[in-house]
């Protein structure tokens, strides 16, 4: 009876949710993005690109629906788990988009949840559900890549303060970040995974600075990060001094997930659509046969790899946990986004790598194309996930 | 419309899997290869999987069967996959049961389903008529309640009681018949194939038809349903031998030595494990969620039957290759029984449309 | 004809490489690159280039050239794809060069080829009507001598001295044209692309024709074999772009170090690259005997330019994507020169044909 | 003016050659032969299966041309190395049939030829040409596949023999070889590949057994061979003890070529022709568009390697040593051969499945399909072709 009680209630939910956000999410909040720059990111320097990216925010945020799953006391909805997946569901079938993109909320934040203290939550947490920091994230160093515990930034003990000396790469939209978390070596004497830990980093303190790396796509939406004895307050650390490990494993899982297409509420073109706008159609038929081919190959395996992630959802519902999967989606999902783009590339030929050009949307997919590349070394490389299930799932032995 | 079993269904599979652990091991289908069995099927287990309501899974209550539905009939195949167990399950259960229970009238029904329910009648499904699989491909032509024309790749067309055939009429429409296998002007040849079961090639010459099945909306959609059916059916066969013959290359991979060391520590070959493993995990999705498709009734089977037939070919393919090539010589030998695996993998292939039939019918289906 | 070079093409090579290491790394392209240079290419590199005798290898000493024949240039164009040397060497020699040479007559060839041979003229050779190669689609008409239609995929159309120009005559039988790029009518649009090179998109409106190119035994067979020739040629080029992308991502291998050992020691990686050698082994021996092919006037030179163009094409695709992921987030800096492989082997993909119009090409001629 | 006179004898050596070829080749030996029981094998129990076999080998052997290229002493023609190109050449244009199959000639003969005493050449390579002794090969061992130096056969000094216990597996027509030429253990002591010896062994001697090894295929081309203290006299030794697994290296480098095709001279039918019988074609394109696509990269890869034989031949007839190419050749000839087979087992559909009829020529194309599958494991895995192209050639560390 009680089961009853519970749905009649989430129905009630699914449509007070449905009527608040359509009466509430302005017309243009409503179409896909276009890109890094089409979002509300928050920070010290935030801008919104316009007032309806304002109105939406401060609706959400006066909703308490900007983390709508946290507790109340750090800033969020306190939705439960079903709850949350309606919402969810409600905003993608209305299209609405994140009213803040925020590293804060995807990454740190979950971070935090498990590993902060109560007094660090309560501070962190409402800062990033109020946009008022933007995060940015601090692994990987230049000679660390894979190896990602071969951390070489040190943070030396000097009483109330710790002293960093290093430098990270890959940090995203780090030029714009307020702040960053970090893994840095508080203990060299200690097994590699041992002596690290997680820092938060003020970006504006003395010493610390940033550089873009140019990408082969022309674009820049990483940086490289410098750290010049640089002082962070010992309250900045997450955990106690050597849990860095720890920390950033929790953390890659979930990115894993993100990358490989877990979560996704996007649902691109099929690519057979944009071949047949783009490549001669006999009858019904493609004349190029071996792009053909290949195409079907890829949206079957595409359709399959969507049957998959539902299938462990659900799987995970009645309790079955695969999170050990999770290496899986990230390897599987970003060999098919590279396929995406090798096949949308060979269907607009010469055209789809033209780079400038307004007749060519100024290099669009050629620029996105290279830009898929990436997707099979950040967040742990393709060849690293697949050590991952070699050992983890499967038990073969290492040497 | 979750994509797990329900708790009867994960009961159904433990129970077909005991009974295959006791009495159907790779190493009873040796036994009916090396001793030549004429029928190709051992009859006491066909008994014993039809006590245990195997055959009537499918079945309604009303004509003695189970009504469990075809998820659950996946499992049981799937289980089968595993250790290769031969049974008239395909032909008799998923193709000619199938047959009956969508295009039968009610007298129709009573009349077969009951047999096959008890696993007392033997069905086999005549359809292709070359080489490849090809549904457009139909010579067989019905005249006065007489049908002449040749049938190939008849799984039990040996065995069987009763053959379900398709034809065409004058007009050129195709329908599904019914013939007893005692009627006159019936030959049959027995094919014995690579993967030890037995296909017939099927002459009919004026052979009086029992039956027209013709309760189904359209008769040429009745064809195309029972084969989408099965082509689930098979994937999920094919799932179960796909998945064995991975573990067994795993477990030799801890297991075989070479230079001091399990091969299985190579990475070469830890990363190609590891890519089989993810084909897999896409295999055991798209077969579940496409078996869901049949008891739902969804309008989608087309487009799940040819992604759960493409993909499990394609895999298996692989999977079994792989099996060989990493067991290395011992592989290579009658004695290991690896190698049966590859062979199934290849029959199984060309039964209802191979890989490529079925991403050139995908392309079709998408007008490109 | 052994596929061996003589003493003297590889004398040429190595010269032709000595002037690209000291005046034509990909430092230079990116040069070109960042200053956004009109041209596209050095005019003093082409000049030295030229002084060589590059320009005029393939055109004989009665008009200016050295007489040396293909399996010399496509040394020099493989050289050239090493460090990615952009010059007017494809546009002007190996296409441009080769059409005159094989269809013009002796006043034509006196009157242009000393021009190409010396360096001096600039010419480019106007295909192409869309985005995928497609010698059969040509709108480009010719009516009293004057020609008008659009083309596209113009390798240096904007810096041309002359256009070679492929078009359609009344009767719709095919000729290549020349045009003075100075005549009224020519509209030049420059589109950079992803390799840092221009293409460009011309229109012709009612342009004076100088010359048809009409010695030739049939005007089409004239078209096929320039492209069959240009397609060999770029699959030299390709080759030592595929060479010199391979020998960076193996030298990274051993120098790059993770987990405390070269990356180059896992073995994963190992196979990958040694299958990858494999495949430029195939790619060195079709480029050789495809040069050769040219040079001997073999009957199966469309053969052997659909099979040098499509190998080269997949195996330019495949050893530059593996660079980028062997050399990892390094390999994705605009720093890091080894993206610009990957993006030279996407343009010259698309370049006179993809694999998989080479593929459908080889089919075709074998009629399956 | 000596090149010419050269050119001129072997211009004449190249007509009589053939007239002499065309005058005593009978006309059923210039069939391709159907299979491993349509050769003459020689040994002490050899069969002529036909009378023209007898002939055949009894006219070439009168010519010295059963080893053409080996010395006179040992039974050979002497020919120099451009007279045995003609030869061969000649042969093949005729389409003449070699008179006698031989592991002796093509295995063991290059081994004595560079290992041996002049007593045991003289001895051994005269029997070979006399088709005297049909040879067999006994290197591998139960629990040594790829691992070929993990020799377990022991060999001890008894004086005036060897005293051999031990298996061997995987040789070829074991259970018909009057010999066997071995891999033994001779000291336990030095480090595995140190301690290995060359013998060869009589089957006749007590003690020796063979039991046929059946493979997928259905058919026993090997056999494991047996050996429960026997007896070898220590003039059976070839080489030095402890000189085996140099000898085994140098032999297996050239059954590699063999394998990988290297020096075939029979040219097989074009996959394509064979697609063309079983498969639907509509105006002269085949209807099953993937399958044409794998078609078409098959045959060009195929091409192309052949392009590559002929390169690397002229390349090394140029004083360009490419001996470390013979493991490339061996992994893309065998995996190629697999794409055949895989190919034509897709033509042909489910007839080509079938096991036993007439009217499937008894499963001939799924039984030679099934055997393709171990071309990339005899004579050194593709894996272990792998591992030497990396290594030696491409320098890459081991670990």
């Amino acid at each position: 009876m009680e089961a009853t009680a519970d749905k009649k209630d989430l129905k009630k939910f699914r449509k007070e949710t449905r009527e608040w956000l359509d009466a509430n999410c302005p017309e243009s909040m409503r179409q896909p993005i276009t890109g890094p720059e089409d979002v509300y990111w928050g920070g010290r320097n935030g801008e919104f690109k316009t007032p309806d990216f304002k109105i939406w925010f401060e609706k959400m945020h006066a909703k308490k629906w900007i983390a709508p799953h946290w507790e109340k006391q750090y800033g969020g909805g306190g939705l439960d788990r079903m709850e949350y997946k309606i919402l969810t569901e409600e905003m993608s079938r209305l299209g609405c988009r994140k009213p803040l993109f925020s590293f804060g909320l995807s990454m740190l934040g979950p971070a935090l949840l498990k590993f902060a203290t109560e007094e660090q939550k309560i501070k962190y947490l409402n800062d990033i559900v109020d946009a008022k920091i933007r995060w940015g994230q601090g692994y990987s160093e230049p000679g660390a890549g894979s190896d990602l515990a071969n951390v070489q930034t040190k943070a030396e003990d000097k009483g109330d303060h710790y002293l960093v000396n290093g430098q990270k790469v890959w940090t995203s939209y780090g030029e714009k970040a307020d702040m960053i978390f970090c893994l840095v070596r508080t203990d060299v004497e200690v097994p590699k995974h041992h002596g690290i830990s997680f820092l938060l980093i003020d970006m504006a303190t003395d010493g610390a600075t940033t550089r873009p790396i140019k990408l082969i796509s022309g674009k820049s939406p990483f940086c490289e990060t410098f750290y010049d004895n640089v002082k962070v307050p010992k309250e900045n650390l997450i955990g106690t001094e050597g849990q860095g490990w720890d920390i950033a494993k929790y953390l890659l899982t979930h990115e894993r997930q993100m990358i490989g297409g877990i979560g996704e509420t996007h649902v691109p073109t099929p690519v057979s659509d944009i071949a047949k706008k783009y490549l001669e159609i006999k009858g019904d038929v493609m004349t190029d046969a071996v792009l053909r081919a290949e195409i079907a190959k890829f949206e079957m395996d595409e359709a399959i790899f969507d049957m998959t992630i539902e299938r462990v959802i659900d799987e995970a519902k009645a309790g079955n946990n695969s999170g050990a999967l999770s290496s899986f989606f990230k390897f599987y999902g970003t060999e098919l986004n590279k396929r995406r783009y090798e096949i949308m590339v060979a269907c607009q030929g010469i055209d789809g790598l033209a780079w400038e050009g307004e007749q060519y949307n100024h290099g669009a997919i050629a620029k996105q194309f290279l830009r898929t590349k990436g997707n099979s070394i950040e967040g742990g490389t393709s060849e690293i996930q697949l050590n991952i299930i070699s050992k983890r799932i499967l038990g073969l032995p290492t040497r | 419309m979750a994509l797990i079993l329900t708790e009867e269904e994960q009961l159904l599979k433990t129970s077909a899997s005991e009974l295959f652990k006791s009495k159907a091991q790779i190493a009873a289908l040796r036994k009916l290869r090396d001793e030549k069995d004429p029928l190709g099927y051992s009859k006491s287990l066909w008994k014993e999987m039809s006590n245990l309501g195997l055959a009537g899974l499918t079945i309604s209550e009303a004509y003695g069967g189970l009504d469990f539905g075809y998820v659950g009939l996946g499992q049981v195949l799937e289980t089968c996959g595993r250790t290769l167990v031969a049974s008239p399950l395909v032909s008799t259960v998923l193709l000619s049961g199938t047959a009956i229970q969508l295009g039968g009238n009610e007298a129709q029904k009573k009349q077969y389903l009951p047999g096959i329910a008890s696993g007392d009648s033997i069905f086999a499904f005549a359809m292709d008529e070359g080489k490849h699989h090809n549904p457009e491909n139909c010579n067989t032509k019905i005249t006065n309640n007489l049908i002449s024309g040749n049938k190939t790749m008849v799984i039990d067309g040996h065995v069987a009681n009763y053959f379900i055939v398709a034809v065409k009429d004058e007009k050129g429409i195709s329908k599904l018949v019914v013939v007893n296998a005692k009627n006159e002007g019936i030959l049959v040849e027995k094919i014995e194939m690579m993967d030890s079961r037995n296909l017939a090639n099927v002459r009919f010459e004026n052979v009086k038809v029992e039956d027209i099945l013709d309760s189904y909306s359209s008769s040429t959609n009745l064809i195309e349903n029972v084969l989408d059916v099965a082509r689930i059916g098979l994937a999920a066969e094919m799932l179960g031998g796909i998945q064995e013959a991975f573990s067994r290359t795993i477990a030799y991979l801890k297991e075989r030595r070479q230079f001091g060391v399990p091969i299985g520590s190579f990475q070469a070959l830890q990363h190609r494990a590891a890519e089989m493993f993810g084909e897999i995990e896409l295999c055991k999705s798209v077969v579940i969620k496409s078996l869901k498709a049949i008891d739902n009734q969804s309008d989608d089977l087309p487009k799940m039957a040819s992604l759960a037939k493409a993909k499990l070919g394609e895999t298996y393919k692989r999977v079994s290759n792989e099996g060989i090539q990493m067991f290395g010589g011992i592989g290579m030998t009658d004695d290991e029984e690896i190698g049966f695996f590859l062979k199934r993998a290849r029959v199984v292939q060309h039964t209802l449309g191979d890989t490529n039939f079925h991403l050139d019918r995908l392309a079709k289906m998408k007008k490109y």
